[in-house]
């Protein structure tokens, strides 16, 4: 059975190491946050200027001037610090960041990503995408393995505009974990009752043992 | 000294504002950005504008409303998704748009306060935005060369601010304020409230007055654009 | 998560140092100086250093206890005038210097630790520091290449920090500490008081504790290279 | 009667403007801020990373984290703000000091300026001299218009390394005021009973009208 979205985040939540530095996407990649393996300590950077994240906030807490880098209000924990722009995007292209969990509409079997538009449609920008996959030591990519009309987001070749190349080092899909290995991608783990066959059907990519 | 504190936004605007001139302006979303100067701007009537800021606000409030009454020329931004007028003038051709990754943007605001003209970076290489910039090695790593930004005016949004020009921000409404700071060739700050000088502790000012040539006391909406909350 | 408080100079340097690293020190003149990680790697006997420090220290202090016992390679600096034990080595050829202007010190190991390999400035063209370096024309101007620095180990001074490795500098002596934090690939902090994590503003920390891998409390001695008084 | 370094500075105090930021170098620049015209208000960076440089402390006020960049002990003015080296040469390269006040060894017509080095004798280093020449709007240097052997120090090409090339705007000597301009140097002003014929046998550089 493939994993629903929580359990893709549940996944990705494996990734984290104690002590770790993160960045985390918009959407999925939010919800690893609720997977933090207990007594692991992991510090959350929101790339607006902001290290040592905490949770959404109570009516009682909201403040105009937390939010995250989409844009919703947050709160502060005991650790945090505040810095520019210019110091936040220092950390991310410096390569103080341990791991970045990023959305992706496209990934192709050398590890190139897109995630950040597509020709024809409204074209909203890159924000820190290409900033963060330049930058960070470990970009791991959840999104689903297939599109809406079953062809295989995992491509021999991005079809879209890049976002980087060759920065992709993990995927988890709803069907498993694949990781950017010479050649192509290799299966790490695949979901419950998720077939190799199953896989390799909806896999444009290279698959290599 | 040269006083820096004007009494209105209109006031510390008087003199500077051009037609086709460029504007650096503060704030991440509607999060630290200068709604006073925004306001007198529109109000100024001033057009053409050439504007560095990392989002374009909504479509009815931050850079929002000066893209509403059409005073904006080209605007030089990472993220503009919030925004419908924007995207309606963009793809009618109104608007011309310059896409940075926003920490290329960051860095090129900090680099032309700084007297850096240009800098090299991975980011981008690969992509559209590498598209006809000169490419380096160093270390077998293949890199960009990006451009310093100055700006004909910065304007930004702090919490306090001195008669001095000396300025602090408050948690993530820092964001692009200090870097469009130094990056002005004349810098208009508008702030929460102002303090005498000597209250702000030496070591905690986050832009020293020298970067800041006018300084206003302003009213501040600060609205929230995800207004996001967990069960108390 | 990791532990990153260690008790002494030396405990935090235990397997962080080897023959022939680099390594980048905070300090101006000696102030803001690492003095008990200097004096460690004094004890550790470690050699063929090259350090980046925009001083030497003087002969029985600051860096210059570890010119004394001969541990250092090359010095990257830009002035080196107060240290007669340095000038009898580079004079004698058993040391080599680097001179760097010093914002162009200041900027390279700021570049390095944001991940930006080269950049462009105007300081130094037509002199010296310009040989060899790649000129390059913006907007009618000249400008030479200087290449960002990362270090295999920076070691810093500040006033307080937490468990976290969050720093606050005092005053002047924060000059280059904050800029070597983010160069190394380890960098160990030394400050006069360790503080509970969430007593640092968070506005107000200079070193966010992400460049921080290990933090001690030291005693500092804190000498003044130039006292220099008025009539009180 | 040539000017004495005392007055040298003071007259070097009628390059301020209020409102200026200004960077004193190491010598008798230093002593212009003793000179700084009642009534106007003049900020002093110091590139170690102040900017609100106040005056020598007494015993009771001496602070070893508080020091210039010739590392001598100061003190904090209500103004004051403190910055690491990155941002303070970042102010300096950027333009955006007014004046910077400076010693030197030899300048040239043309506006090189040469105040680092004398090859044979020991070499300390430029410190922060190169960023500042390159980097602020307006440069004054001050220095006797010979050395003890009665040369000029005013030349048609300085000798010496260079700090800068073509970045002197104003030179105060004993003898007098000069600006580089097209062509050569011209004379502003003569210390008094300071004879233009004395000062043309004193300068190898070119005068001009």
């Amino acid at each position: 059975m493939p994993w629903d979205r929580n359990q893709m985040a549940e996944r990705a939540g494996q990734e984290l190491q104690d002590g770790f530095y993160v960045n985390l996407g918009i959407g999925i990649p939010t919800l690893v946050s609720n997977y933090i393996p207990d007594g692991m300590d992991v510090t959350l950077q929101s790339e607006n200027g902001m290290l040592g994240m905490g949770p959404f906030p109570t009516e009682a807490e909201l403040d105009a001037d937390v939010i995250n880098a989409g844009k919703q209000t947050i709160t502060e924990l005991d650790r945090t610090s505040y810095f520019s722009s210019a110091d936040s995007f220092g950390m991310i292209r410096g390569g103080h960041i341990n791991l970045a969990i990023l959305g992706a509409m496209e990934v192709a079997e050398n590890g190139d990503l897109a995630n950040w538009m597509i020709p024809g449609k409204l074209v909203k920008g890159m924000g820190g995408a290409m900033d963060l996959v330049a930058g960070v030591e470990r970009v791991v990519v959840i999104m689903d393995h297939a599109n809406k009309h079953g062809e295989s987001k995992l491509l021999k070749a991005c079809t879209l505009p890049l976002t980087g190349t060759g920065v992709v080092d993990r995927i988890i899909t709803n069907l498993g974990v694949f990781d950017v290995v010479e050649g192509g991608l290799k299966i790490v783990e695949l979901a419950p009752e998720v077939t190799e066959d199953e896989v390799r059907k909806l896999t444009e990519a290279a698959l290599v043992a | 000294m040269a006083k820096k504190v004007f009494d209105t936004a209109s006031a510390a605007l008087e003199g500077v504002l051009q037609n086709g001139m460029s504007i650096a302006a503060g704030g991440f979303g509607l999060c630290g950005i200068p709604e006073n100067l925004i306001a007198a701007i529109r109000d100024a009537g001033t057009n053409d504008l050439t504007v560095y800021s990392n989002n374009a606000g909504v479509d009815d409030f931050g850079l929002g409303v000066l893209l509403q009454t059409k005073q904006v020329k080209k605007m030089v931004s990472s993220y503009v998704g919030e925004n419908a007028e924007f995207m309606r003038q963009y793809l009618s051709g109104e608007l011309e748009l310059e896409f940075n990754p926003q920490g290329t943007l960051a860095e090129r605001l900090r680099a032309g306060g700084a007297g850096i003209p240009g800098f090299y970076t991975k980011t981008g290489v690969g992509t559209v935005i590498a598209d006809g910039k000169e490419h380096k090695d160093f270390d077998g790593e293949t890199y960009i060369l990006e451009r310093g930004i100055r700006a004909d005016l910065a304007i930004v949004k702090a919490w306090k601010g001195d008669a001095q020009g000396n300025l602090v921000y408050r948690k993530t409404a820092r964001n692009f304020n200090p870097l469009c700071a130094t990056a002005g060739r004349v810098t208009i700050a508008e702030v929460e409230e102002i303090v005498p000088v000597g209250s702000l502790e030496p070591d905690m000012i986050h832009t020293p007055g020298i970067f800041v040539q006018r300084i206003i006391q302003g009213q501040h909406e600060k609205r929230i654009e995800q207004k996001t909350m967990r069960a108390a």
